[in-house]
């Protein structure tokens, strides 16, 4: 028991990794027999990581070095700084392990019964177990460049998994700009790894965190950093790629690229809070201010986006590009807030925002999936009136809008109130221009769920059925989770978000847990 | 589609000439072309690869031994590549 | 700083590549602008580890009089590279499979056409 | 499909057994030489590109079938990553065949040395596992883009 | 640990169970009202249907205001706005990659010039 808890580290990666490798000899075997390995894989890298993150809250930070004598012998004697490849985990990083193998699961259930005849569901599977360990393995990693191979691991397998409708030319036109522009992105980030090697010959975050000066290449690492994640992040006006793939891939895909998505916006708290977390009160206020302009933008520009859109799947995509502004939001304000003390309630709302927003927008995508596979269409002027023949699917969507509207009591809400008044402390226009953009949030959602399940029921909808059980099942996940965040928010908070966020604010024990210095 | 081609210039050349400015500091000052300054983790791996890993080739002690789980991860790369195309590819695949 | 050239060909090979994707409208040629500038991001990282008169950090047969580890240039960079171009390949690989699916149903290769999503 | 003439076929089924040798070689002694998994699977692949531009696509996708590839490829995936399994007592990735007196095991004498082939530990065994991934998976990928991009389709579908 | 904890905001506090208790209170409100209503209305008569000044109501799928027309009136208003964000929207995967590296050059203003 023990020792699975001292080598969980390793294990979040190499069991579904292990799994990846080994369905496409399985699923010859038999495809039921490899849907359900793949949900008891997932299923107990959910319960490792759980038990892990139990240890974590109980005993603070732990480190796990590839290949050494120990697994805490995080630098030879001799040395200063780590040679090997060190996973340390942290609050923040099991907070956002736990998000990514929730919405795995999820996408896992959906899937089994979304898909009946589809070919090449083999490699569909060993893809979406390969998402999973780039997501986890983005978040576990101390390790500069072992950062950017889950990245890359995480971009190639999201985009084959974009593609998977191969006769849309549509799902193959997202799949290429989500390589082009990730590709191009993961190599600025090649690039500023480069810049920080050679200046301080180490690659490990700990130990750069520890010897970042803010010099010049410092500054310019920091830019090739931030731009390339804010991108993949799909902040405006880089969020182009994101309502393509978002809205011609599978929905149980779209819903573990949300969280790829989210991976990234991982990368950039951590390098913002943690890689150049040092200097933090001092120098990032700029940049705080950068990611607030950045945010309102993306904010308003999906919100208003989503409005006019045609496409079901599109005006959910814009609008979870609107959701991603909340967070960076709330991350920028404490950025620019420096010491001030509603810096940490705009960092709580920000990360919480990050659980939350995973929750709805997936909820809304795998409602939209449903109705797809209803009726094998996804114009918003060709449905109508399905309430009467899709019960269950009316009251899921009903819950996914009133909480990505940040409705009361649903967690939508819990976040953006925190959201709300620290940024009305810093700037009380950030504010107003983040609640209209709500409001205008929930007008959209009303005038979808209106036209597509109220009114009359439309003459070629007459013969639509209910989906069936494992869609559901996947769904009531979600909606279950919802609610419960909703109504429990400050439990919460105080059990999963306020380590993030202590993880976050102070980089100094993240440095220490791996140079030992006190 | 003039402004956009003028605008595509103007962002390369910027990019560009903020590029060569960031790098020369680098290769003037920090690392300069052929002499690494206190290379620590480097020179470690060079002294201790035979002892502890036993290869004579110190870049296969990094790839496979330091730094093996990169290499995992690269080989996981691959594989995902692989699967991707034969996705892509299936009604020829199979065929 | 004559010595200081493999800097600046890092980053003109990179701007060459940028101007592929940027300007070219064959999505060959973005995805060749791609593997340029990647190829750029390769260079730049064993530039980073190259020591002057260095020869390969392999003991094998090494001439007795190179003195350790002051005459051997340093592994992890290149290591580092070997990644990076693996990398390289299978998105070269998943871009060329995209590019053909692309050309059987849009039945064109110029990207100002493939434009179905848009606003 | 038009085919390539007699030469290119002769010269280049000769050329693939030397081609295939100096990849395996490359990546017997990837811990004594410059080489390794990686660069000797390319090797091989390359030499199986080759016989790929000279028979044509459809020759060799009657010999050798996409599901016998994958299965090579998960077969070394899996090996790799069960090597890297080996150390979990200690830690994962840990050499623990190095500095035994198994095969591979010896350590070789610190500085210049004529090199021994039972030496690096795990290493060499990583290597095999490796080459053995890239040249299934480099061999499917040029493959499966000759089949796609033959002159007359693929399968209807 | 209590689960009923309030989130302090710093300047106020939000607890869900208080408002999930108004809530249900304004829904007994309601139903009380309702309750008040009259209950001898005529079954099946024109009191039960509803009356679009007179005229009778034929294939009601053609009344459906479809989704694309629920905010013509909104996007009508903000043309301007919105013909400039949808030209912003090229589907062109260059300018995808031309907004990144103008979005770089940004940064690199930002965080050169200010830091």
């Amino acid at each position: 028991m023990n020792s699975i808890i001292t080598h969980s580290p390793a294990l979040l990666i190499a069991i579904p990794l292990f799994a990846a490798f080994i369905t496409p000899l399985l699923s010859r075997i038999h495809r039921r027999a490899r849907d359900g390995f793949v949900l008891i894989v997932l299923a107990a890298t959910e319960l490792l990581a759980l038990l892990l993150a139990q240890d974590i809250y109980a005993n603070g930070i732990r480190k796990y070095v590839f290949g050494a004598t120990l697994p805490s012998l995080t630098h030879p004697g001799t040395m200063s700084i780590p040679v090997r490849i060190i996973f340390e985990i942290d609050g923040l990083s099991i907070f956002m392990v736990l998000i990514s193998l929730t919405i795995a699961f999820v996408a896992a259930i959906y899937s089994s019964s979304f898909f009946k005849k589809e070919d090449g569901l083999d490699r569909y599977y060993t893809l979406l177990l390969l998402v999973t360990v780039g997501m986890v393995g983005m978040e576990l990693t101390g390790d500069l460049f072992n950062f950017f191979v889950f990245l890359e691991i995480t971009s190639i397998a999201s985009c084959a998994l974009i593609a998977f409708w191969v006769d849309r030319g549509e799902s193959l036109e997202a799949a290429f700009k989500y390589i082009v522009i990730s590709s191009i992105g993961a190599l600025f980030v090649l690039m500023a790894i480069g810049f920080l090697y050679g200046q301080y010959d180490a690659l490990n975050i700990a130990a750069l965190a520890n010897s970042i000066q803010f010099t010049f290449i410092d500054k310019v690492a920091l830019v090739l950093l931030l731009a390339a994640l804010t991108m993949k992040a799909g902040i405006a006006p880089m969020h182009m790629w994101l309502p393509d793939a978002y809205g011609e891939a599978p929905p149980s895909v779209t819903i573990a690229v949300v969280a790829a998505t989210q991976a990234s916006l991982y990368g950039v708290l951590r390098v913002c809070f943690t890689l150049y977390g040092k200097g933090l009160r001092l120098n990032m206020a700029a940049v705080g201010w950068t990611l607030i302009g950045l945010g309102l933008l993306t904010i308003f520009i999906g919100v208003t986006m989503a409005l006019v859109q045609r496409s079901l799947t599109r005006t959910i995509a814009f609008a979870a590009v609107g959701e991603i502004g909340y967070m960076v939001i709330g991350a920028g304000t404490a950025l620019a807030a420096g010491a001030q003390n509603f810096a940490t309630v705009a960092l709580k709302g920000g990360v919480f925002h990050i659980f939350n927003d995973v929750l709805d927008i997936g909820l809304l995508f795998l409602v939209a999936g449903a109705i797809i596979y209803a009726t094998k269409e996804r114009d918003l002027n060709n449905l109508g009136g399905l309430a009467k023949r899709m019960k269950c699917t009316t009251v899921f969507f009903l819950i996914g809008l009133l909480a990505v509207a940040g409705m009361p009591p649903l967690n939508g809400f819990a976040s953006k109130i925190l959201i709300y008044e620290s940024t009305y402390q810093l700037n009380p226009i950030i504010s107003i221009i983040a609640i209209l953009s709500s409001i205008l949030l929930l007008a959209i959602f009303v005038k979808i769920f209106y036209s597509l399940f109220l009114g009359p029921e439309l003459p070629h909808l007459r013969d639509v059925k209910e989906v069936p059980k494992g869609m559901l099942v996947a769904m009531a996940i979600l909606a279950t989770l919802i609610i419960i965040f909703g109504l429990f928010p400050g439990y919460v908070l105080q059990t999963i978000v306020d380590p993030a966020v202590a993880a976050l604010s102070n980089p100094t024990s993240y440095i220490n847990a791996i140079l030992g210095g006190a | 589609m003039r402004s956009r081609d003028a605008v595509a210039l103007i962002a390369l050349v910027l990019l560009g000439s903020f590029m060569i400015m960031s790098v020369l500091p680098l290769a003037n000052m920090i690392r300069p072309f052929g002499e690494p300054v206190n290379p620590e983790m480097d020179d470690y791996i060079i002294t201790h690869a035979q002892n502890e890993t036993g290869a004579n080739n110190a870049v296969t002690s990094v790839v496979f031994d330091y730094r093996g789980f990169d290499t995992l991860g690269e080989a996981t790369v691959l594989f995902t590549a692989v699967a991707g195309v034969i996705l892509i590819l299936r009604r020829y695949a199979h065929g | 700083m004559i010595y200081n050239i493999p800097y600046i060909a890092v980053i003109l090979l990179i701007m060459v590549g940028l101007y592929a994707v940027v300007f070219k409208r064959n999505i060959i040629k973005m995805v060749m602008g791609i593997t340029i500038i990647e190829s750029g991001v390769n260079l730049f990282l064993v530039t980073l580890g190259y020591r002057a008169g260095g020869v390969a950090p392999i003991f094998t047969n090494l001439p007795e009089e190179r003195q350790i580890p002051g005459q051997l240039v340093l592994p992890i960079p290149q290591a580092l590279t070997l990644t990076s171009i693996v990398i390289g390949v299978a998105v070269l690989a998943l871009m060329l499979a995209l590019a053909i699916q692309i050309y059987r149903q849009y039945k064109t290769l110029d990207v100002t056409k493939i434009r179905r999503l848009k606003e | 499909m038009d085919e390539t003439s007699k030469i290119i076929k002769t010269v280049s089924s000769v050329m693939f057994p030397f081609v295939t040798i100096y990849g395996l070689y490359v990546i017997l002694h990837g811990h004594l030489t410059p080489g390794g998994g990686f660069q000797g699977g390319a090797i091989v692949a390359s030499g199986c590109a080759l016989l790929v531009v000279a028979f044509g696509s459809d020759a060799i996708a009657k010999r050798v079938k996409e599901s016998q590839l994958s299965l090579l490829e998960s077969i070394g995936a899996l090996g790799f990553i069960s090597l890297a399994f080996v150390g979990i007592a200690t830690t994962f990735f840990y050499n623990s065949l190095a500095g035994t007196k198994f095969l591979f095991g010896k350590i070789p004498p610190y500085g210049s040395n004529p090199g021994y082939l039972s030496s690096g530990g795990l290493l060499p065994l990583m290597n095999l596992a490796v080459g053995t991934k890239v040249i299934a998976g480099l061999f499917a990928i040029v493959l499966i883009l000759a089949i796609a991009t033959r002159k007359k389709g693929g399968r209807s579908k | 640990m209590n689960p009923f904890v309030p989130i302090d905001t710093g300047s106020g506090f939000w607890n869900p169970l208080i408002w999930v208790i108004v809530f249900i209170i304004a829904l007994l409100i309601v139903y009380v009202i309702r309750g008040l209503g009259r209950g001898d209305y005529k079954k099946n008569t024109g009191q039960t249907k509803p009356f679009l000044s007179g005229n009778v109501v034929e294939n009601d799928e053609q009344l459906h205001v479809k989704g694309g027309n629920v905010y013509w009136g909104f996007t009508e208003a903000f043309k301007g706005y919105y013909d400039k964000i949808k030209n912003m929207h090229t589907g062109d995967t260059r300018d995808y990659v031309l907004w990144f590296l103008v979005m770089m050059v940004v940064f690199f203003a930002v965080v050169l010039g200010v830091m």
